[in-house]
Protein backbone atom coordinates (compact mmCIF):
# COMPACT_ATOMS: atom_id res chain seq x y z
CA UNK A 1 0.00 0.00 0.00
CA UNK A 2 1.03 3.28 -1.19
CA UNK A 3 0.60 5.92 2.23
CA UNK A 4 2.22 8.31 1.02
CA UNK A 5 1.61 9.87 -2.74
CA UNK A 6 4.43 11.74 -3.93
CA UNK A 7 3.90 14.06 -6.95
CA UNK A 8 5.22 11.80 -10.01
CA UNK A 9 6.24 12.73 -13.08
CA UNK A 10 2.97 12.40 -15.49
CA UNK A 11 4.85 13.48 -19.06
CA UNK A 12 6.58 11.81 -21.63
CA UNK A 13 7.45 12.93 -24.81
CA UNK A 14 5.89 11.83 -27.28
CA UNK A 15 3.65 8.16 -27.63
CA UNK A 16 3.20 5.67 -24.51
CA UNK A 17 4.38 2.72 -25.96
CA UNK A 18 2.43 -0.84 -25.43
CA UNK A 19 5.39 -2.04 -23.68
CA UNK A 20 5.82 0.52 -21.38
CA UNK A 21 2.42 -0.92 -20.24
CA UNK A 22 3.10 -4.63 -20.00
CA UNK A 23 6.38 -3.39 -17.84
CA UNK A 24 3.93 -1.61 -15.50
CA UNK A 25 1.61 -4.18 -15.27
CA UNK A 26 4.19 -6.51 -14.66
CA UNK A 27 5.42 -4.47 -11.58
CA UNK A 28 2.59 -5.21 -9.64
CA UNK A 29 2.74 -8.44 -9.87
CA UNK A 30 4.19 -8.69 -6.00
CA UNK A 31 1.66 -6.55 -4.78
CA UNK A 32 -0.49 -9.55 -3.75
CA UNK A 33 -3.41 -7.63 -2.10
CA UNK A 34 -4.56 -6.46 -5.63
CA UNK A 35 -7.26 -8.41 -7.20
CA UNK A 36 -8.41 -5.76 -10.14
CA UNK A 37 -6.44 -3.66 -12.62
CA UNK A 38 -8.56 -0.73 -14.75
CA UNK A 39 -6.70 0.54 -17.55
CA UNK A 40 -7.74 3.59 -19.77
CA UNK A 41 -5.52 4.35 -22.87
CA UNK A 42 -6.45 7.15 -24.97
CA UNK A 43 -5.60 6.46 -28.72
CA UNK A 44 -5.29 9.19 -31.38
CA UNK A 45 -7.76 8.73 -33.77
CA UNK A 46 -7.46 9.57 -37.71
CA UNK A 47 -10.74 11.52 -37.62
CA UNK A 48 -12.04 13.13 -40.45
CA UNK A 49 -12.29 17.60 -40.34
CA UNK A 50 -12.75 19.91 -43.49
CA UNK A 51 -9.39 20.13 -44.00
CA UNK A 52 -8.65 16.83 -44.48
CA UNK A 53 -8.05 13.44 -41.86
CA UNK A 54 -5.83 14.13 -38.79
CA UNK A 55 -2.61 12.20 -39.56
CA UNK A 56 -0.72 13.09 -35.57
CA UNK A 57 -1.99 15.70 -32.58
CA UNK A 58 0.67 17.92 -31.05
CA UNK A 59 0.38 18.18 -27.35
CA UNK A 60 1.85 20.84 -24.96
CA UNK A 61 0.64 22.00 -21.51
CA UNK A 62 1.14 24.20 -19.04
CA UNK A 63 3.93 22.17 -16.99
CA UNK A 64 4.12 22.95 -13.88
CA UNK A 65 0.02 23.56 -13.43
CA UNK A 66 -0.68 20.42 -15.06
CA UNK A 67 1.57 18.55 -12.87
CA UNK A 68 -0.01 19.88 -9.90
CA UNK A 69 -3.39 19.22 -11.15
CA UNK A 70 -2.60 15.52 -11.91
CA UNK A 71 -1.27 15.31 -8.33
CA UNK A 72 -4.58 16.99 -6.45
CA UNK A 73 -6.31 14.75 -9.37
CA UNK A 74 -4.58 11.57 -7.82
CA UNK A 75 -5.66 13.00 -4.05
CA UNK A 76 -8.77 12.97 -4.83
CA UNK A 77 -9.03 9.53 -5.87
CA UNK A 78 -7.20 7.42 -3.24
CA UNK A 79 -8.98 9.68 -0.82
CA UNK A 80 -12.41 8.79 -2.67
CA UNK A 81 -11.99 4.98 -3.24
CA UNK A 82 -10.36 1.83 -2.02
CA UNK A 83 -7.06 2.27 -4.02
CA UNK A 84 -3.90 0.06 -3.61
CA UNK A 85 -1.77 2.17 -6.37
CA UNK A 86 -2.67 4.12 -8.99
CA UNK A 87 -0.55 5.99 -12.20
CA UNK A 88 -1.40 8.32 -15.17
CA UNK A 89 0.97 9.06 -18.04
CA UNK A 90 0.62 11.77 -20.47
CA UNK A 91 2.12 12.69 -23.93
CA UNK A 92 3.90 15.62 -24.83
CA UNK A 93 5.29 16.13 -28.42
CA UNK A 94 3.84 14.58 -31.55
CA UNK A 95 1.93 11.26 -31.10
CA UNK A 96 0.59 9.95 -34.57
CA UNK A 97 -2.78 8.34 -35.07
CA UNK A 98 -3.16 4.59 -33.95
CA UNK A 99 -0.59 5.53 -31.21
CA UNK A 100 -1.23 5.86 -27.45
CA UNK A 101 -0.97 9.50 -25.50
CA UNK A 102 -2.87 8.96 -22.57
CA UNK A 103 -2.33 6.34 -19.93
CA UNK A 104 -4.25 5.68 -16.43
CA UNK A 105 -3.90 2.65 -14.52
CA UNK A 106 -5.58 2.06 -10.99
CA UNK A 107 -5.76 -0.92 -9.04
CA UNK A 108 -7.46 -1.97 -5.93
CA UNK A 109 -8.28 -5.16 -4.29
CA UNK A 110 -11.80 -4.92 -5.96
CA UNK A 111 -13.05 -4.69 -9.23
CA UNK A 112 -15.78 -1.82 -8.26
CA UNK A 113 -13.41 0.71 -7.17
CA UNK A 114 -10.92 0.40 -10.10
CA UNK A 115 -13.93 0.76 -12.52
CA UNK A 116 -15.19 3.65 -10.27
CA UNK A 117 -11.86 5.29 -10.37
CA UNK A 118 -10.65 4.50 -13.68
CA UNK A 119 -13.61 6.52 -15.13
CA UNK A 120 -13.51 9.17 -12.15
CA UNK A 121 -9.93 10.07 -12.96
CA UNK A 122 -9.67 9.95 -16.82
CA UNK A 123 -13.06 12.36 -16.77
CA UNK A 124 -11.15 14.39 -14.03
CA UNK A 125 -7.83 14.61 -16.72
CA UNK A 126 -10.22 15.41 -19.43
CA UNK A 127 -12.18 18.55 -17.36
CA UNK A 128 -9.18 20.02 -15.19
CA UNK A 129 -5.54 19.64 -16.21
CA UNK A 130 -3.93 22.42 -18.92
CA UNK A 131 -2.94 20.43 -21.56
CA UNK A 132 -3.42 21.74 -25.23
CA UNK A 133 -3.85 19.21 -28.39
CA UNK A 134 -3.18 20.49 -31.99
CA UNK A 135 -4.75 18.41 -34.42
CA UNK A 136 -2.36 17.76 -37.45
CA UNK A 137 -4.18 17.29 -40.72
CA UNK A 138 -3.00 16.22 -44.57
CA UNK A 139 1.10 16.84 -45.31
CA UNK A 140 0.51 20.78 -45.40
CA UNK A 141 0.95 22.02 -42.32
CA UNK A 142 -2.85 22.42 -41.39
CA UNK A 143 -4.29 21.30 -38.12
CA UNK A 144 -7.02 22.57 -35.83
CA UNK A 145 -6.68 23.12 -32.20
CA UNK A 146 -8.59 20.35 -29.99
CA UNK A 147 -11.23 20.79 -27.47
CA UNK A 148 -12.44 18.11 -25.24
CA UNK A 149 -16.09 17.51 -25.24
CA UNK B 1 2.27 47.24 -11.05
CA UNK B 2 3.47 44.81 -13.44
CA UNK B 3 2.97 40.61 -13.57
CA UNK B 4 3.88 37.91 -15.52
CA UNK B 5 1.72 36.58 -18.05
CA UNK B 6 1.86 33.26 -20.15
CA UNK B 7 0.03 32.59 -23.38
CA UNK B 8 -0.73 28.82 -23.98
CA UNK B 9 -2.02 27.17 -27.54
CA UNK B 10 -4.05 28.80 -30.04
CA UNK B 11 -3.81 32.22 -27.39
CA UNK B 12 -0.10 32.31 -28.18
CA UNK B 13 -1.05 32.55 -31.85
CA UNK B 14 -3.18 35.51 -31.32
CA UNK B 15 -1.20 37.40 -29.09
CA UNK B 16 1.86 36.35 -31.06
CA UNK B 17 4.20 35.74 -28.29
CA UNK B 18 4.14 32.93 -25.69
CA UNK B 19 4.49 35.60 -22.53
CA UNK B 20 4.83 39.16 -21.64
CA UNK B 21 4.95 41.53 -18.67
CA UNK B 22 1.73 43.43 -18.56
CA UNK B 23 2.06 46.86 -17.09
CA UNK B 24 -1.05 48.49 -15.43
CA UNK B 25 -1.70 52.08 -13.51
CA UNK B 26 -3.94 50.27 -11.04
CA UNK B 27 -4.07 47.36 -8.57
CA UNK B 28 -5.45 44.35 -10.65
CA UNK B 29 -8.64 41.92 -10.05
CA UNK B 30 -8.56 38.89 -12.67
CA UNK B 31 -11.66 40.55 -14.14
CA UNK B 32 -9.84 44.09 -14.93
CA UNK B 33 -6.74 41.93 -15.92
CA UNK B 34 -9.59 40.79 -18.77
CA UNK B 35 -10.96 43.50 -20.05
CA UNK B 36 -7.48 44.86 -20.34
CA UNK B 37 -6.41 42.12 -22.37
CA UNK B 38 -9.27 42.20 -24.70
CA UNK B 39 -9.16 45.88 -25.31
CA UNK B 40 -5.48 44.73 -26.42
CA UNK B 41 -6.10 41.94 -28.26
CA UNK B 42 -9.56 41.90 -29.56
CA UNK B 43 -9.06 38.57 -31.29
CA UNK B 44 -9.16 36.69 -27.94
CA UNK B 45 -13.11 38.42 -27.82
CA UNK B 46 -14.14 35.33 -29.86
CA UNK B 47 -12.07 32.69 -27.96
CA UNK B 48 -13.50 30.90 -25.12
CA UNK B 49 -10.42 31.23 -22.16
CA UNK B 50 -9.60 31.05 -18.46
CA UNK B 51 -7.44 32.73 -16.12
CA UNK B 52 -5.26 30.94 -13.98
CA UNK B 53 -3.59 33.07 -11.20
CA UNK B 54 -0.42 31.00 -9.76
CA UNK B 55 -1.20 27.79 -11.34
CA UNK B 56 -4.95 27.77 -10.22
CA UNK B 57 -8.06 28.68 -12.19
CA UNK B 58 -9.36 32.06 -10.77
CA UNK B 59 -12.72 33.94 -11.07
CA UNK B 60 -13.03 37.74 -11.70
CA UNK B 61 -13.15 38.98 -8.31
CA UNK B 62 -10.04 37.49 -7.25
CA UNK B 63 -7.21 40.05 -6.95
CA UNK B 64 -3.86 39.53 -8.99
CA UNK B 65 -1.09 40.37 -6.55
CA UNK B 66 2.18 41.89 -8.25
CA UNK B 67 4.12 39.07 -8.23
CA UNK B 68 1.57 36.34 -9.61
CA UNK B 69 1.94 34.03 -12.30
CA UNK B 70 -0.53 34.91 -14.74
CA UNK B 71 -1.71 32.58 -17.39
CA UNK B 72 -4.55 32.53 -20.22
CA UNK B 73 -5.56 28.58 -20.68
CA UNK B 74 -7.67 27.80 -24.41
CA UNK B 75 -10.00 25.13 -23.59
CA UNK B 76 -8.28 22.34 -22.47
CA UNK B 77 -7.53 18.84 -24.65
CA UNK B 78 -5.76 16.31 -22.72
CA UNK B 79 -6.26 12.51 -22.97
CA UNK C 1 -14.91 -2.87 -37.80
CA UNK C 2 -15.58 -6.21 -37.25
CA UNK C 3 -18.90 -7.29 -38.39
CA UNK C 4 -19.31 -10.88 -38.03
CA UNK C 5 -18.30 -11.95 -34.43
CA UNK C 6 -16.91 -15.56 -34.55
CA UNK C 7 -16.29 -17.22 -31.59
CA UNK C 8 -13.18 -17.09 -30.45
CA UNK C 9 -11.14 -18.94 -27.79
CA UNK C 10 -11.12 -17.79 -25.01
CA UNK C 11 -9.09 -20.19 -22.35
CA UNK C 12 -5.82 -20.10 -22.24
CA UNK C 13 -3.77 -22.60 -19.76
CA UNK C 14 -1.75 -20.88 -16.60
CA UNK C 15 -1.44 -17.13 -15.92
CA UNK C 16 -2.06 -14.78 -18.96
CA UNK C 17 1.37 -12.52 -19.22
CA UNK C 18 1.62 -8.68 -19.30
CA UNK C 19 3.77 -9.33 -22.60
CA UNK C 20 0.38 -10.49 -24.30
CA UNK C 21 -1.25 -8.08 -22.74
CA UNK C 22 0.68 -5.37 -24.72
CA UNK C 23 0.75 -7.60 -27.93
CA UNK C 24 -2.99 -7.11 -27.71
CA UNK C 25 -2.52 -3.45 -27.29
CA UNK C 26 -0.16 -3.06 -30.34
CA UNK C 27 -2.57 -4.91 -32.66
CA UNK C 28 -4.71 -2.48 -32.61
CA UNK C 29 -2.35 0.31 -33.70
CA UNK C 30 -3.72 0.20 -37.67
CA UNK C 31 -7.46 0.55 -36.11
CA UNK C 32 -7.59 4.20 -36.33
CA UNK C 33 -10.93 5.02 -35.45
CA UNK C 34 -10.34 3.88 -32.27
CA UNK C 35 -10.00 6.81 -29.70
CA UNK C 36 -10.46 4.81 -26.67
CA UNK C 37 -9.38 1.67 -24.85
CA UNK C 38 -10.88 0.00 -21.56
CA UNK C 39 -8.73 -2.52 -19.85
CA UNK C 40 -9.37 -4.71 -16.84
CA UNK C 41 -7.45 -7.57 -15.69
CA UNK C 42 -8.65 -10.01 -12.66
CA UNK C 43 -5.29 -10.61 -10.21
CA UNK C 44 -5.00 -13.17 -8.24
CA UNK C 45 -5.21 -11.84 -4.30
CA UNK C 46 -3.02 -13.65 -1.71
CA UNK C 47 -6.66 -13.31 0.54
CA UNK C 48 -6.70 -14.79 4.30
CA UNK C 49 -8.64 -17.77 5.07
CA UNK C 50 -9.47 -19.60 8.20
CA UNK C 51 -6.88 -22.41 7.10
CA UNK C 52 -4.42 -20.35 6.19
CA UNK C 53 -3.07 -17.55 2.78
CA UNK C 54 -3.99 -18.25 -1.04
CA UNK C 55 -1.54 -19.17 -3.04
CA UNK C 56 -3.24 -19.82 -6.15
CA UNK C 57 -6.33 -20.41 -7.73
CA UNK C 58 -6.63 -23.63 -9.75
CA UNK C 59 -9.41 -22.56 -12.36
CA UNK C 60 -11.52 -25.36 -14.07
CA UNK C 61 -14.81 -24.77 -16.44
CA UNK C 62 -17.71 -26.51 -18.08
CA UNK C 63 -15.77 -25.43 -21.31
CA UNK C 64 -18.27 -25.46 -24.08
CA UNK C 65 -20.94 -23.80 -22.35
CA UNK C 66 -18.65 -21.39 -21.18
CA UNK C 67 -17.32 -20.52 -24.81
CA UNK C 68 -21.16 -20.21 -25.58
CA UNK C 69 -21.57 -18.07 -22.89
CA UNK C 70 -18.64 -15.81 -23.69
CA UNK C 71 -19.56 -15.83 -26.95
CA UNK C 72 -23.27 -14.49 -26.11
CA UNK C 73 -21.35 -11.88 -23.67
CA UNK C 74 -19.93 -10.50 -27.09
CA UNK C 75 -22.75 -10.17 -28.92
CA UNK C 76 -24.53 -8.20 -25.57
CA UNK C 77 -21.85 -5.59 -25.86
CA UNK C 78 -21.36 -5.17 -29.43
CA UNK C 79 -25.48 -4.49 -29.51
CA UNK C 80 -25.01 -2.41 -26.79
CA UNK C 81 -22.44 -0.58 -27.03
CA UNK C 82 -20.28 1.48 -30.03
CA UNK C 83 -17.21 -0.88 -29.98
CA UNK C 84 -14.57 -1.01 -32.67
CA UNK C 85 -13.09 -4.60 -31.03
CA UNK C 86 -13.33 -6.78 -27.96
CA UNK C 87 -10.94 -9.37 -26.57
CA UNK C 88 -11.67 -12.08 -23.55
CA UNK C 89 -9.03 -14.50 -21.96
CA UNK C 90 -9.44 -16.16 -19.46
CA UNK C 91 -7.19 -18.83 -17.22
CA UNK C 92 -7.81 -22.29 -17.16
CA UNK C 93 -5.34 -24.83 -14.49
CA UNK C 94 -3.55 -23.15 -12.10
CA UNK C 95 -2.70 -19.30 -11.60
CA UNK C 96 -0.17 -18.13 -8.57
CA UNK C 97 -0.98 -14.87 -6.46
CA UNK C 98 0.29 -11.54 -8.30
CA UNK C 99 -0.76 -12.96 -11.66
CA UNK C 100 -3.19 -12.10 -14.18
CA UNK C 101 -6.70 -14.71 -14.90
CA UNK C 102 -8.75 -12.66 -16.55
CA UNK C 103 -8.26 -10.22 -19.34
CA UNK C 104 -11.23 -8.26 -20.58
CA UNK C 105 -10.04 -5.78 -23.77
CA UNK C 106 -12.65 -3.31 -25.20
CA UNK C 107 -11.83 -0.31 -27.50
CA UNK C 108 -14.60 2.19 -29.22
CA UNK C 109 -14.01 5.71 -30.87
CA UNK C 110 -15.58 7.15 -27.49
CA UNK C 111 -14.36 6.60 -23.78
CA UNK C 112 -18.25 6.57 -22.36
CA UNK C 113 -18.35 3.37 -24.65
CA UNK C 114 -15.67 1.62 -23.49
CA UNK C 115 -15.97 1.96 -19.76
CA UNK C 116 -19.66 1.34 -20.08
CA UNK C 117 -18.78 -2.08 -22.38
CA UNK C 118 -15.78 -3.01 -19.85
CA UNK C 119 -17.42 -2.88 -16.65
CA UNK C 120 -20.84 -4.68 -18.33
CA UNK C 121 -18.49 -7.38 -20.32
CA UNK C 122 -16.71 -8.00 -16.76
CA UNK C 123 -19.97 -8.40 -14.37
CA UNK C 124 -21.60 -10.85 -16.82
CA UNK C 125 -18.75 -13.04 -17.00
CA UNK C 126 -18.81 -13.05 -13.04
CA UNK C 127 -22.39 -13.91 -13.11
CA UNK C 128 -22.83 -15.86 -16.18
CA UNK C 129 -19.73 -18.10 -17.01
CA UNK C 130 -19.32 -21.24 -15.28
CA UNK C 131 -15.97 -21.46 -14.60
CA UNK C 132 -15.42 -22.63 -11.10
CA UNK C 133 -12.03 -22.12 -8.84
CA UNK C 134 -10.26 -23.93 -6.19
CA UNK C 135 -8.48 -21.42 -3.63
CA UNK C 136 -5.22 -22.89 -2.87
CA UNK C 137 -4.37 -23.06 0.45
CA UNK C 138 -0.33 -22.74 1.92
CA UNK C 139 1.75 -25.71 1.34
CA UNK C 140 -0.18 -28.68 2.90
CA UNK C 141 -2.86 -29.28 -0.27
CA UNK C 142 -5.73 -26.90 1.68
CA UNK C 143 -8.03 -25.76 -0.63
CA UNK C 144 -11.73 -23.83 -0.49
CA UNK C 145 -14.31 -23.30 -3.40
CA UNK C 146 -14.19 -19.94 -4.44
CA UNK C 147 -17.21 -18.35 -4.86
CA UNK C 148 -17.99 -14.84 -7.02
CA UNK C 149 -20.17 -12.21 -5.01
CA UNK D 1 -35.14 -43.51 -19.77
CA UNK D 2 -31.22 -42.34 -19.10
CA UNK D 3 -29.81 -39.32 -19.88
CA UNK D 4 -25.49 -38.37 -19.33
CA UNK D 5 -25.27 -36.36 -15.97
CA UNK D 6 -22.21 -33.61 -15.75
CA UNK D 7 -20.53 -33.02 -12.05
CA UNK D 8 -18.00 -29.59 -11.94
CA UNK D 9 -16.33 -28.37 -9.33
CA UNK D 10 -17.15 -29.12 -5.54
CA UNK D 11 -20.14 -31.08 -6.58
CA UNK D 12 -17.69 -34.07 -8.55
CA UNK D 13 -16.47 -34.34 -4.70
CA UNK D 14 -19.36 -34.65 -3.29
CA UNK D 15 -20.63 -37.34 -5.80
CA UNK D 16 -17.40 -38.76 -5.82
CA UNK D 17 -17.66 -38.67 -10.14
CA UNK D 18 -17.26 -35.96 -12.87
CA UNK D 19 -20.20 -37.61 -14.86
CA UNK D 20 -22.54 -40.46 -14.71
CA UNK D 21 -25.46 -42.23 -16.60
CA UNK D 22 -28.96 -41.20 -15.15
CA UNK D 23 -31.73 -44.33 -14.74
CA UNK D 24 -35.39 -43.02 -14.38
CA UNK D 25 -38.28 -45.08 -14.65
CA UNK D 26 -40.67 -41.91 -15.48
CA UNK D 27 -39.62 -38.58 -18.02
CA UNK D 28 -37.74 -36.01 -16.04
CA UNK D 29 -38.15 -32.57 -15.53
CA UNK D 30 -35.53 -30.75 -14.03
CA UNK D 31 -37.47 -30.56 -10.65
CA UNK D 32 -38.01 -34.20 -10.58
CA UNK D 33 -34.23 -34.66 -11.70
CA UNK D 34 -33.66 -32.16 -8.83
CA UNK D 35 -35.39 -34.37 -6.37
CA UNK D 36 -33.92 -37.07 -7.29
CA UNK D 37 -30.66 -36.20 -7.14
CA UNK D 38 -31.24 -34.79 -3.86
CA UNK D 39 -32.06 -38.18 -2.78
CA UNK D 40 -28.87 -39.97 -4.02
CA UNK D 41 -26.65 -37.47 -2.79
CA UNK D 42 -27.94 -35.60 0.24
CA UNK D 43 -24.86 -33.82 0.73
CA UNK D 44 -25.92 -31.75 -1.92
CA UNK D 45 -28.65 -30.32 0.06
CA UNK D 46 -26.07 -28.32 1.74
CA UNK D 47 -25.05 -27.08 -1.43
CA UNK D 48 -26.15 -24.34 -4.21
CA UNK D 49 -26.00 -25.43 -7.64
CA UNK D 50 -27.96 -24.97 -11.14
CA UNK D 51 -28.82 -27.54 -13.17
CA UNK D 52 -27.74 -26.84 -17.16
CA UNK D 53 -30.02 -28.65 -19.54
CA UNK D 54 -28.04 -28.58 -23.22
CA UNK D 55 -25.55 -25.97 -22.21
CA UNK D 56 -28.30 -23.80 -20.50
CA UNK D 57 -29.24 -23.10 -17.05
CA UNK D 58 -32.87 -24.59 -16.67
CA UNK D 59 -36.05 -23.69 -14.25
CA UNK D 60 -37.36 -26.49 -12.32
CA UNK D 61 -40.24 -26.49 -15.05
CA UNK D 62 -38.16 -27.43 -18.18
CA UNK D 63 -38.85 -30.94 -19.50
CA UNK D 64 -35.39 -33.42 -20.11
CA UNK D 65 -35.07 -35.29 -22.91
CA UNK D 66 -33.32 -38.69 -23.35
CA UNK D 67 -31.10 -37.53 -25.19
CA UNK D 68 -30.29 -34.12 -23.12
CA UNK D 69 -27.11 -33.02 -21.69
CA UNK D 70 -27.27 -32.41 -18.20
CA UNK D 71 -24.70 -30.25 -15.82
CA UNK D 72 -24.56 -29.62 -12.12
CA UNK D 73 -23.19 -26.43 -11.69
CA UNK D 74 -21.72 -24.85 -8.50
CA UNK D 75 -21.27 -21.70 -7.88
CA UNK D 76 -19.80 -19.67 -10.94
CA UNK D 77 -15.95 -17.89 -9.91
CA UNK D 78 -14.41 -16.86 -13.15
CA UNK D 79 -11.95 -13.35 -13.31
Amino acid sequence: MEKIHKPKKVFVQGPISPEFVSKSIASHHSKTGIGAHAIFLGQIRADQKESGTVTAIEYSAYEEMAEHAFHEIREKAFARFELTCMHIYHSLGTVPVGEISLFVFVSSPHRRAAFEASEFVVEEIKANVPVFGKELIGENGAYVWKENS
Amino acid sequence: MSVHVMYYGMLAEITGHANELWISDENLTVGKFRSQILEKYPALREKKFKVAVNQKIAEDFAPIDPSAEIALLPPFAGG
